[in-house]
């Protein structure tokens, strides 16, 4: 299950959606909105995918952790567009047999997520928004 | 040949656009095809070091050629999660 | 927040405990009865602990990990009395500012539990039962 | 003085019982209290080597002493989760 939507994100759709009688372990990852971010308070976020090519990205990072890690379904569902504070921008869920395998692959998968999906996120903050991660994106005046 | 071009996030701010087609000789590279988008777009914008590109959804060498038709996609630092 | 009851765990319940808008990271793990183990059929499992040292053991591992790692609140939910298969029998969520120390303390907290949080397992099978991890404890014949 | 001993598990089915009461003499260690809920149980049990003691809830070693009125724990591996 991969969702990329502009909707708020319902964990228990990944959660359920992984669930087997085969599995003794379910990790359900959130990654939430914060409100303060290298030091000074956000007011709201805002993301941006290039699609189809996120959804096939995320598709290769499935099959990446389920080949490496003995992992059975993996669900992914990211946000697009706004995203205020509190709000989940990613919700990833794993099952296992195991904890440990679970624990692992769901770990890397967010880590690969940062480094080769084409999604970007922009925080606004009070007087200004900035791309993140991007060195050339320079705080602008509102 | 014709090339779409497709620029992202800060460096679609930067370029003062998300799209941009150009046209190329027969055996152009990525880097080709950069330096063309960089001349054509609205306004001057540099390639940051950490450039990613994509041609047809899947990333790509600067060195590697492009082909009529293709979809090439600027990926500026990605910060999905 | 610590649960230890014989009623059905409502996951949710613990990952809305944890929330906070200062955490970018929230994990919930659920820990379910698989229909197998050891190669062979599971029916269901039974769980008993010794209260209210397991709560007072369990309040202990939450305060080792909130000392050991950068994260903001935990909950814990055990169950005890008989789990069916696909039912529940631990949950954890865990907040923090960050991803890696909310998925390593939450690994850590089930390693330790495991290890020193008087509670005990017997799984029933086909034509018997066996209290799980006691060398001494023989498959009885139903 | 009178130790309360608690049995857990496994261990309380092959003991045949999960509570006792046994009377020590001043100075009795844990291992002594384990000898005598040894000789009081309903059926003859042995101490498996990875048995754990808890006094009042917290783990304790088998040389420490008991006090009166001490609840002791015997608790055989354990397996939550």
């Amino acid at each position: 299950m991969i969702i990329i939507t502009d909707q708020p994100l319902e964990p228990n759709i990944l959660t359920d959606a992984v669930r087997d009688d085969t599995d003794g372990a379910v990790i359900t990852f959130e990654g939430v909105t914060r409100n303060h971010n290298d030091g000074r308070g956000v007011e709201y976020l805002e993301y941006e995918a290039y699609r189809p090519m996120a959804d096939e990205k995320l598709q290769e990072l499935i099959d990446e952790i389920k080949d490496r890690w003995e992992i059975d379904k993996v669900a992914i569902a990211h946000r697009i567009g706004r995203v205020d504070i509190g709000e989940l921008s990613l919700v990833i869920a794993v099952s296992a047999a195991h904890r440990r395998p679970a624990f692992e692959s769901t770990l890397h998968f967010i880590d690969r997520l940062k480094q080769v999906v084409p999604i970007w996120k922009k925080e606004y903050f009070e007087g200004g928004d900035v791309w993140v991660g991007d060195p050339d994106s320079k705080r602008a005046s509102a | 040949m014709k090339i779409a071009i497709k620029l992202f996030a800060g460096l679609r701010d930067r370029a003062g656009t998300g799209d941009l087609s150009v046209e190329l000789p027969e055996g152009a590279t990525v880097r080709d095809a950069i330096e063309a988008a960089q001349h054509n777009a609205p306004k001057k914008w540099a390639a940051p070091t950490s450039l990613m590109a994509a041609v047809n959804n899947e990333y790509v060498e600067f060195t590697d050629t492009v082909a009529d038709g293709d979809e090439l996609a600027l990926i500026p630092p990605v910060s999905g999660g």
